[in-house]
């Protein structure tokens, strides 16, 4: 990513982390479109989930470097508000991806999941899942961390409307009132605290048979758990991602239904507009009736239910990221 | 009889198993040299520790003056005027000898330099320090802004040595404060403890060095496994029946 | 006067004094005390926290964090610290992971390969700290770092899944079950290194070696032990303990991922905290270590039996470490 | 023989012996070597890093990293160490927004009740530190994860936008341009900060006994020091620069954001050991923090312009921070 | 002339500005003890610590029976068989007395437990640690396994005596070995000193105690300023004669 002083115009990508496949991907994404599409793509990453003052430092510095334009996908969607302010001022074209900044019009454009969308699918299959099933459903809600961060929040408010439970402020995780749930806990997304959240969960209350998780990883680890306690028959696991390996425990049965996103789009697409932007000055449009573009979302089960569209793994297989 | 500057009744200290004072007493005149003298680990420094506050007994009761005080650690003993040399010296390494020389007592700049900005007067205090270090007979000392880490055994004594008899006020209480000094500075030393006497300030002297006990101390307190067991002058015994009684060879003499 | 000293002396030694010399020769007792009182606590709140199945989770949880803190505890009582323990931990997870499935060697020689390369890990920090002579803080830090950015390389970020792995490596997440009570073989390989370590520190002349540089290097130095070799070992038999407990982790997680760890330094230093090491070297041991560890994993698991809040739950741990350390203080103040 | 020790002496005299002189006075030139090559190295790779612009973008990015080493210098010179700093600085950022906000207090009020709620969290630790002697490592982790968690339950998890504030809460984050320089007001407090410490250390007798007191405890005790005192203000003193450090954040943001700094505190220690303060107290000093920070800053910025891949630069960070403390060490060495 | 077991040639140390020790000579010859005579700071403790490898002198040769010898550190000084004593001590505060005893050397149980195992022999140790301390006379010690930093200052030194008596093999170095000792435990050293000499291996004795010197010394280093300025024996010179040479008052006598 060095060829620098090829006259070449400078695109900027920052994502949350490096580490996370998911943004690992969206990086391979945006850079294969760079090489289509004749940008010098520079790349950053908060070092950790929520490290704002990265990315600030990582749009001081594209600006000092005197970008086009940049796509970042925000640890803090509103405290990064005035340092893409500042980068307007340099005339350059911001894109959010994956999460919306706050205000969302702060950014020219947002690409991303709907991640309230992603959430609704799987709750609105796993109501059909136990409305067939005839069972009642208790439910564990594994959230990501305590900060009621915006993906958070929205996939999981999502599956609970989805499922039919009364959401009450529709931004704040662990306001509802409903019995069905047994109880949240935080599970960093990783195996390890989503395996810890999901025991001391069983411990509170071993009647759960429905589990949210935020992400893979988390249904991964909390899979190992309920295998652990003997109950990973009887209980059905739902999650958000489409990573691969989350795919392959979708076909393997560990995970009952996930909701598929598509990081390499999201970067192709913010690509594409930057270098448009770059020759022509035009910026992208949002998608109709939606205050960013929609990049799609997709929900991947091998128990398909009745009025819920969906796709097989082995279609999963072909199209998860990572 | 006089009343006693200090005067310590019935004090006792235990660590676990351990006692290292039991049930101990001492009196000290005024303008006196009181020398104590005792076995290793018959609990002097234990006993000087509880007079200066750095440690609490467990019982006993201490008088200044005739009132009792009742020390919780060494600034309030050193508020009331007692000023003490610990064998381990108490020194910051890190620091130089001025600063250690002055630890807690600083010197500001006069001016508002000194009362507004608090800034110390370092060029006075190292006069100060090189004065007492060389009166003390330190000479081979080539830079006085050595920390005190760097410095030989005996020099490091000498800077806490300097230190109590520059500030003592009441008190002045040493605990082997020639024990790694050369014959000149130890006598350098014994010098400056006659000198204190003489401003009219009771002297406390721990030493094992017997002709140095003698040549100076008015009276000496043998202290045996945790007890005084006698008060002797240099006048009524001799220096092997102070060792004698001391290491238990000798019966000590009846009670004064 | 007399009377008083007589009857003082006396008090104390039919209570206070007592407890401070079983207390003196114990200063593990302060941390078990503090762990009996939480459990006893958790229990009267919810009483199922008291059962087997939720015991046996409790140490399944501590499992992994324990091991690293084994380690963790040998480099503090020389008066060191490692940031880098769950760094190596993960590599070692990921490497062993990838050898034995990607790389297709068979799981003992990837296990063996895994623990030589945290044993690796280990004897860069020692080397770093006992011939470049740099801090402790300062040399883990950096491999921190440069560990964990290797790990992202090596692994492209992505999960090894456990299905895919030999049985062996995932072998230390079974579990014997005796009654309800579930230990995993981790559990009993971390126990039995408590053991060893306990044994080796307290009857071996590396033990002594070890305390006495940690207590005051440069009188071990002049009192002819070779500091810089009783350093090296230790490191890099931390080094080879966090490879031991990335392999507990692949068993725990039934997969190796490269996201996970990040609090494990801090979490590994407040067990060893908790459990009575000075981090200024020389004082302490393992068994309070592992205390240590089993005091913050019965905080974590009871809390959250006990119905508290996800954003309580860190202010509860948090007031929950004080009220614990400054009993266990309260507990061994000996009035100096 | 006398020869040769003639000739050996006089060689040392020369060069190395001189050199030494001058390091040994002082202290600080090592981490200033460090931070010259570093930038020399830099500009060579990059031009463009040499450029007032990008020299002042470093300034900015090093100010709230620099403002609360400043304080953990302090509570390191102690012998202590501060993991509530970050929690700190951004509790105060939050709260001194949320008065200035939705409270509606005037601004100046507001500045004063965050650096007031700043000063007593620094107390909190001070009193623990001090009047329970619990060890400080301890007590910040426990105060760290209070810290946050009521920070999450305070702010509702939100932030505060910067437009939302009165403009005295993100004046911080306005510059004053010097050519191509832009030199914030934010980076003037640190600086400021930073002379009247170094003055406080060394030319006040509070300096001094903050030395004594981090040398060795007991020694200062018995020398006549409170150190208890002493130790409060320390992490009084440490507080209050904490809550001035969450201002500069807020200018720098131009939000208050309950979500950063999760970092900080790690970045913190680190530029005070890069400065050369010792972890075990009673050596180093602020101007060598100030330095140590500016490394830090520099590798970052330096490494980005050389367009060196994220993913390596974890890599690179680690091993620049290895070869500069090596230099230092290399550089400071005393034949002892 | 019979080669010195030890011998030291022109060594210098340097810290900074300040010169430790400036060309100094040493001889110690086979089974004689040798005492090191000087003010505070003449350099004694900086040279014993070239002779023992705890620092490593800027320039000079060291022989070992007319070897030369490059010792980097103390542990090689210690396989040669020099074992020292510190004006420090060099103890681990944490360690109890039987451990610091034995620390470096420690036994094994016999068997299969101390071969394979590698266990400690800890009662061994401790009887022997009890043995070696009543032999220096320190009666007062009330507990074995008390942890070194809680004793007496006088205790403390004893550990570090007990230890290079029993363990040297070559020449032993003592550096103000009795500073801090009572004077029976003081004088029991000095039997000690004999001992090991009647076992056939010199000693080096740094003291500032003239009368323990010209008690037990065959000849005495007298150093001044970092250099060896004359060697006299108690024969030769008075006690004032020497202390005038080491002062500077007295010139020193024509080099032998
Ligand atoms: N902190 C402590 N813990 C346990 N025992 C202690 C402690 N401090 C002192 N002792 C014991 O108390 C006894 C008296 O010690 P103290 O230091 O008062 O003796 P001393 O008379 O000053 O001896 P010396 O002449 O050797 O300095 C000793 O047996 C010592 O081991
Ligand atoms: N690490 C060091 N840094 C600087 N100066 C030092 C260092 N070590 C020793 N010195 C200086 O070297 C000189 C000789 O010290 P040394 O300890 O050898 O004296 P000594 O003869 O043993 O004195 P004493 O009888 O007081 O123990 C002293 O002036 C001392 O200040
Ligand atoms: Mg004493
Ligand atoms: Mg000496």
């Amino acid at each position: 990513a060095c060829n620098r002083g090829t006259g070449e115009p400078v695109v900027g990508l920052i994502t949350k982390t490096d580490t996370n496949p998911f943004f690992v991907t969206m990086k391979v994404g945006a850079q294969s479109a760079a090489a289509t599409a004749g940008v010098d793509l520079q790349t950053f990453a908060g070092k950790v989930d929520g490290d704002n003052e990265a990315q600030v430092l990582a749009i001081e510095n594209l600006i000092s470097f005197g970008a086009v334009g940049f796509m970042i996908t925000p640890n803090d969607s509103k405290a990064i508000v005035p340092a893409i302010d500042r980068a307007h001022e340099a005339g350059m074209l911001v894109i959010a991806l994956d999460t919306p900044v706050e205000p969302a019009e702060a950014a020219d454009a947002t690409f991303a999941t709907d991640n309230y969308e992603a959430g609704r699918l799987i709750g609105q299959w796993a109501k059909a899942k136990f409305a067939t099933e005839g069972k009642d459903a208790r439910i564990a809600m594994l959230d990501l961390n305590a900060n009621q961060v915006s993906v958070d929040v929205q996939r999981d408010q999502g599956f609970l409307e989805g499922f039919g439970i009364d959401v009450a402020d529709k931004g704040r995780i662990g306001d509802e009132s409903d019995p069905r749930i047994a109880g949240h806990d935080v599970t960093d997304g990783n195996e390890e605290g989503g395996r810890t959240a999901m025991e001391n969960l069983l411990q509170k209350d071993p009647s759960i048979n429905l589990v949210y998780t935020i992400n893979e990883p988390a249904a991964a680890g909390a899979y190992q758990a309920l295998k652990a306690a003997g109950r990973e028959r009887e209980v059905t696991i739902v999650s958000v991602d489409g990573g691969c390996p989350g795919v392959d425990n979708v076909a393997g049965g560990v995970i009952g239904a996930t909701s598929m996103q598509f990081p390499i789009k999201m970067a192709e697409l913010g690509v594409a507009a930057i270098a448009e932007y770059a020759k022509t000055g035009v910026k992208p449009q949002n998608t109709a009736g939606k205050d960013f573009v929609d990049t799609g979302v997709q929900l991947i089960t091998d128990q398909p239910q009745a009025g819920v569209e969906a796709k097989d793994s082995a279609w999963g297989k072909q199209n998860c990221w990572g | 009889m006089t009343t006693p500057v200090l005067q310590a009744k019935g004090l006792t200290k235990r660590y676990g198993r351990v006692v290292a004072i039991d049930g101990s007493d001492l009196e000290l005149l005024p303008g006196e040299i009181l020398a104590v003298i005792g076995d290793n680990g018959a609990g002097k420094s234990s006993l000087i520790k509880a007079l200066s506050g750095a440690l609490v007994p467990d019982s006993g009761e201490i008088l200044l003056d005739g009132r009792p005080v009742h020390f919780r650690n060494p600034m309030e003993a050193r508020a009331a005027g007692i000023e003490t040399v610990y064998q381990t010296l108490a020194v910051a390494p890190g620091l130089d000898i001025a600063d250690n020389l002055f630890l807690g007592r600083e010197q500001r700049r006069p001016g508002p330099l000194g009362s507004i900005f608090r800034m110390l007067d370092r060029k006075r205090m190292r006069e100060e320090a090189a004065r007492h270090m060389s009166e003390l007979g330190v000479a081979t000392l080539q830079n006085i802004g050595q920390p005190v880490e760097s410095l030989s055994g005996g020099q490091r004594q000498a800077v806490a040595v300097a230190r109590s008899a520059a500030f003592g006020s009441k008190v002045v209480i040493l605990d082997e404060p020639t024990a790694a000094l050369g014959v000149k500075e130890g006598n350098r030393v014994l010098q400056l403890i006659r000198d204190v006497r003489d401003r009219g300030l009771p002297v406390i002297l721990i030493s094992h060095n017997m002709p140095h006990v003698f040549e100076i101390a008015d009276r000496i307190h043998i202290q045996r496994l945790g007890r005084r067991i006698a008060v002797i002058t240099p006048g009524s015994h001799s220096m092997s029946d102070a060792v004698a009684i001391m290491t238990g060879a000798a019966p000590p003499p009846e009670a004064p | 006067m007399t009377a008083t000293a007589d009857f003082e002396v006396r008090r104390h030694d039919s209570f206070g004094l007592r407890l401070q010399h079983l207390l003196h020769g114990n200063p593990v007792l302060g941390p078990l005390a503090v762990l009996v009182v939480a459990i006893v606590a958790f229990s009267i709140v919810n009483a199922r926290f008291f059962s087997a199945a939720n015991l046996s989770l409790v140490l399944l949880q501590v499992t992994v964090i324990a091991t690293l803190a084994l380690g963790q505890t040998l480099i503090i009582l020389t008066a060191g610290i490692d940031l880098s323990a769950g760094a190596i931990a993960v590599f070692s997870s990921i490497l062993m992971a990838l050898f034995a499935t990607d790389a297709g060697v068979p799981a003992p020689l990837a296990l063996l390969l895994g623990f030589a390369c945290g044993t690796a890990m280990g004897a860069i920090n020692g080397f770093l700290v006992t011939r470049i002579k740099l801090p402790p803080f300062i040399v883990t830090l950096g491999t921190l770092t440069i560990f964990f950015s290797l790990n992202s390389v090596v692994s492209n970020s992505e999960t090894v899944r456990g299905a895919d792995m030999p049985g062996l490596m995932t072998w230390t997440g079974e579990a014997i079950p005796i009654g309800d009570f579930r230990l995993s073989y981790g559990s009993i390989i971390m126990l039995l290194l408590f053991g060893f370590f306990a044994y080796a520190l307290s009857w071996t002349a590396w033990g002594k070696h070890v305390y006495a540089t940690g207590d005051d290097v440069e009188a071990a130095r002049l009192a002819g032990i070779r500091t810089g070799r009783v350093l090296f070992s230790v490191y890099t038999t931390a080094g080879l303990l966090y490879a031991v407990a990335g392999w507990i982790l692949i068993g725990r997680l039934a997969s190796a991922s490269p996201n996970v760890g990040t609090e494990y330094n801090l979490d590994s230093i407040t067990a060893v905290v908790l459990g009575g090491t000075s981090l200024f070297g020389g004082r302490g041991g393992v068994i309070g270590t592992l205390i240590g560890a089993l005091i913050v994993g019965v905080f974590r698991n009871g809390l959250q039996l006990a119905g508290v809040e996800v954003v309580w739950q860190g202010f509860a741990i948090g007031l929950l470490v004080l009220i614990a350390v400054s009993l266990d203080q309260w507990i061994r103040k000996v009035r100096s």
